[in-house]
């Protein structure tokens, strides 16, 4: 095992999986030369040449759009969309024609790529440029959507990505970038890889199940290292994809707990965590001793300043409230 | 190799008005009017069915376009591709789809080309490299594009053809596509069947450089435009357009001006043109104009034209039959091919009440 | 009263709204020579002229961004998007700039504008034409939504719309357009207004809640009708708004039926009925007698195929079979 | 009335060489120096401030480019409206906002002209009529032709001028404003700061056509390029523009080719420019060479010129110290301005935890 940072492992897995794989091949602005804007592909046109670490304009509708063109024809196409907030231009061709080719033509072809994108704010990037938004590609038929919460998971789930048939939807954060984490070292790495479709207890617990991805696993893993001291033993759920949900294992763990919080970072209404409280009190309501709470962020265009920036973004605090108003709900009951 | 064409000018073709023998041999013209005709009696058959209630959804057909199908799809290989948007059933059959599952595809029927689930403006045939009909005005061209940087990447020989209206040359994604192909040298043909008209909208009213191959220079690439009727003329364009992008790996901008004979979809009542106009279509309609031309120069005989006629008329009727006789899609089948690669809680599990 | 169709009635008040304000004019495609797609703006390029009643090129993203700039300088455009899948090439547009403006700039200008676009299945239109999406736009702060399911209704928040001044997106189906309904006479018109932000119970109950919006509403009402025969007493509750969400009208109506089903045209996960289920096992808790559940359209891209379009489709039996599924829980329990 | 430019022909500006005062009054020199000089610092200011991290985000400065600022700036009138992209401080500057309130921007505070709710790539002064800094690429490009379509509506006489980088000529949104602004015959001046690269990206890799004012026979539409170190060769192909805008109610493109001196932003260090472009940075930097010929023409002396710098830093430090003094917003004010509208239900009731 190495400690490794999130974004040398995404550096890392792609530059093994185009070793591996001719087929497999880079895209996005600012890619090669630039390095990238937040240097996932450092190094890689060197090491790979302008062919397939490809540099494109700042079109966003046109070069998705080909992405998915070339996927159809059998290429593994991997394009960076530098932040998820660029991504919106470009939705049209993955509503309309990533997610939707194989199903619409009766399985004639299949759309095997990938797009990574780092969402989320508390960058002071301000309004355009601090966004989430992944509850739009989470509700969408035919695609694959993850959001791996640390370097290991990075690496798992970017090989399946790689290697899946379908779009994928690989959701990063950039405050997760220099994040660290164990993984195996490259030349003892055995090749895993970790399924779409599955979600991750990351820590046992037996009074609450906090359900968080991304980013917020680890805040949700702080806080329930921290509530341990205080004696409330939490159950920490990564969900690892959010499109397939797997509400098996987020089901399992309340019908033991009993109790249930999700943590997201996004806007609160009509977000990942609405979906989650919706089938969890649908799947295991006699076993709900309160009501799922939804820890979000504040439901405005996140502000640059840094107070009210640091005021509307979900963070550990509100987590704890939340944790113990649920917890406490026992006495009430 | 090169084609010898150049990368830069663009410039009006004009019709040629020689004879057709000297353009091309019999055998191609016999070829080209057979397969228009197909295309005019199946339309026609599917706005017939369309009001019988056996096709449903938006339903876009090619009357009057005839020539610019049949001209352009002369030029492809096997091994070449072709993307339209969602006034595609002549495109299809072009490349050899047979009609049966075209109409089977309206029909909504098992057999249809996307298996039922497309219909008018999705057919799809991976067979015969048909990459598909796409509803979203524009959408079908970046993916064009990137069929074309496949075959780049790969070094194949192969290319592309990507068709688009008129009115789809003032969204953002043509402008993107375009742009794309030429920095990257992709050898595709992109092609606009001017037919004058957006729906209802003109292209005076909608495009501020209304002459459509015009718009080529804003990417630095080759364009022309072509009498749309003509289909020899249409076949030549395209010629230089393909050999361009498969030997010099350059894309193009063809325009082909022709007409929608009756209005945009089988629903619109086609209001908003004239009679005048509407006289001006028939005088230049392109199975008439070749027609014409194949009887003037005693290639075609009226007996043979007629044989020709039942001949193509059975084929449709045919298509009808096969259509008719193929089941719908099992119900059952609803969730297949969410995903070609299956997946842990791929469907999920709500239940249907 | 007279009765009067959901197309004739937006049709008319429309007209009334552009001869009441100089500032309100009409944008889209085919909006006037050719009458609209769904001829909702049939005759008035002719009243009104072509100043006002503007034809556009395909270029959603051009002019929805266009109608968002003349509102920032006091116009009051009202948008029409042909159909609400051709609105996703011009999202970029109304996330980014008609939603944050007025927040991001500190309250300097608004952007009162109203974007009309039907949606909706069940016309054979396929994958790519038979979307509904409104859940996104009711993620987005900023924005209002609204999805009035009858010719009263229609009128009523289209003139709130219209006068508001935000961003107001504005759900039609395509299934409404002819269904017709009471509105007042337009002489005896007393220039009535529905506020945003304010759902209706279109019909009182005492068993169960039905959640619904747009044309589902009216789903709901016949299968509540159908029910009150075999002595099941369903309250009908219409959102009318999405965003905001009238959360204490839904809320009330729990704690009294202490049932509640959502039915929703829209794919089930991270769908509208997610927030709602959310939000009522939240507020309400202590008073549901059985889970919030959902009936939405099944997760595929529609297929075009009558019997598979049918059979994916949310509709009445599906609501009555979960209706009776939730009213017997009560022996379980 | 006419402008007499006429709404087609596309030509190149060549840089005058004549003297300064041939071409502007001494008035105009001096406070195109003085602008530009203040833009200079209050960038290098700026990014000081950025390392002692008392500005956040992203941060793109005008380092370079202040000739094209000033000299398009100097073209308006208070009616007129200008819309740009996130690469926006010297413009705000250049309309009159306050070095203050662009500072306090900056800084996050409540004073900030968009009241620390933007920051650097949103500011925004409704009073100047500065409509906004925009940081998603072209998005600012739709609003601008909003705005031309609001004040040709009304029928008023105003203009808007809508800046972009050169890399923006590539997405959507350029192509579907451009159109319709010709179309409808939209007062709008759409202008390029060629600075070269759109990030670590040249114009050459990215733009099909590299000569970026071509791109407007795409829409039949009146375009220049000009040299955008030349204060007044921008000025004066800006001011024909805008006359072109006012008087003909026509769009045009003009670009104006510069440089940008320093990383794509604050935090880039600049590593995919070699030190040879560099150089040539230094010998076209606008300020030295508008400088030089002040000094050569004797209308400034060294004297006066130190007098100035002085002059212009004592603002950019007031500046600092204005943004220092002004309080953060209240987070009380988080929920402020979602709405204009207020509404039932308009703030969610969810508990904040
Ligand atoms: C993005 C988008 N906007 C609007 C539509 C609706 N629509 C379908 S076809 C069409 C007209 C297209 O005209 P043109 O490109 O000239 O092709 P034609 O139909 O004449 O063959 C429109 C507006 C759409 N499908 N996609
Ligand atoms: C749609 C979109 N894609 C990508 C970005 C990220 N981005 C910000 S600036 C920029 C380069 C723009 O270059 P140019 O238009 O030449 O302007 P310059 O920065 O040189 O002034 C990019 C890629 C963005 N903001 N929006
Ligand atoms: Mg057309
Ligand atoms: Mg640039």
């Amino acid at each position: 095992m190495a400690v490794t940072t999130y974004r040398q492992v995404l550096n890392e897995t792609l530059a093994q999986e185009m070793t591996r794989d001719e087929n497999v091949f880079l895209m996005g602005e600012e890619i090669g030369i630039f390095e990238g804007s937040y240097k996932v592909t450092a190094g890689l046109l060197d090491k790979f040449g302008p062919r397939r670490v490809r540099d494109t304009p700042i079109a966003e509708e046109g070069f998705v759009g080909a992405a998915i063109g070339a996927a159809m024809v059998g290429l593994r196409p991997v394009v960076e969309i530098m932040t998820i907030n660029f991504i919106v231009v470009a939705l049209d061709q993955i509503l309309n024609h990533a997610a939707k080719i194989h199903y619409m033509f009766g399985g004639q072809t299949s759309v095997p790529m990938v797009i990574r994108t780092p969402g989320g704010g508390g960058q002071q990037l301000a309004a355009t440029h601090s966004q989430n938004l992944e509850v739009w590609f989470a509700h969408i038929p035919g695609l694959k959507v993850v959001a791996p919460a640390n370097p290991y998971d990075a690496r798992g789930l970017l090989r399946t990505a790689i290697r899946d048939n379908d779009p994928v939807i690989f959701l990063e954060h950039l405050a997760l970038y220099n994040s660290k984490g164990d993984v195996p070292d490259l030349e003892a790495d055995d090749d895993y890889t970790i399924p779409i479709g599955v979600a991750e207890v990351k820590r046992e617990g037996s009074d609450i199940t906090i359900v968080s991805y991304s980013r917020m696993t680890s805040v949700a893993l702080e806080v329930a290292e921290k509530l341990q001291g205080e004696g409330i033993s939490c159950e920490v759920i990564d969900l690892r994809s959010l499109r397939p949900l797997d509400t098996t294992t987020i089901i399992n763990s309340v019908k033991k707990t009993n109790r249930a919080v999700v943590l997201e970072e996004d806007w609160r209404s009509y977000g990942i965590g609405a979906e989650i409280a919706a089938t969890l009190q649908e799947e295991a309501f006699d076993y709900l001793d309160a009501p799922v709470l939804r820890v979000a962020s504040a439901e405005v265009p996140l502000p640059y300043s840094k107070p009210l920036e640091m005021a509307a973004l979900a963070g550990g605090d509100q987590l704890e409230k939340a944790i113990r108003r649920s917890v406490n709900r026992r006495n009430q009951g | 190799m090169s084609s010898g064409i150049g990368g830069k000018k663009s410039k009006v073709e004009h019709v040629n008005r020689g004879p057709l023998e000297s353009r091309a041999s019999r055998e191609e013209l016999l070829t080209y009017y057979r397969e228009m005709l197909l295309i005019r009696r199946f339309e026609e058959k599917t706005a017939e069915m369309y009001k019988k209630a056996k096709i449903g959804g938006y339903c876009h057909l090619n009357l009057g376009e005839e020539a610019t199908i049949v001209g352009a799809m002369a030029t492809l290989e096997p091994r070449d591709y072709i993307f339209t948007n969602y006034r595609e059933h002549g495109y299809v059959l072009a490349r050899g789809s047979k009609p049966g599952n075209v109409m089977a595809e309206l029909f909504g029927k098992q057999d249809g080309v996307s298996k039922g689930r497309g219909g008018s403006m999705h057919m799809f045939d991976v067979e015969k490299h048909f990459m598909g009909g796409y509803a979203i005005v524009g959408g079908q061209l970046p993916l064009a594009t990137g069929v074309g940087l496949a075959i780049s990447y790969r070094n194949e020989d192969a290319v592309v053809i990507a068709q688009m209206g008129d009115a789809t040359t003032n969204i953002g994604a043509f402008h993107e596509s375009l742009n794309l192909a030429k920095i990257w040298h992709l050898p595709v043909v992109f092609f606009v069947v001017n037919n004058h008209y957006g729906m209802g909208t003109t292209v005076e009213k909608a495009s501020a450089q209304p002459e459509l191959y015009r718009r080529a220079a804003a990417y630095d690439m080759y364009s022309e435009r072509v009498d749309g009727n003509d289909v020899l003329a249409v076949r030549d364009a395209m010629r230089r357009a393909v050999r361009l992008a498969r030997e010099d790996k350059e894309p193009s901008l063809i325009e082909l001006v022709s007409n929608r004979l009756k209005g945009h979809s089988v629903v619109d009542p086609d209001k908003y043109r004239g009679a005048d106009i509407k006289a001006q279509f028939a005088e230049n309609d392109p199975i008439l104009l070749l027609q014409n031309g194949l009887l003037a120069e005693g290639i075609l005989s009226d007996a043979a034209i007629e044989e020709i006629e039942l001949d193509v008329e059975r084929e449709v009727d045919e298509a009808v039959d096969y259509a008719d006789a193929s089941p719908f899609p099992p119900v059952a089948e609803l969730f297949d091919h969410i995903y070609a690669t299956s997946v842990a809680n791929g469907i999920p599990s709500a239940p249907v009440y």
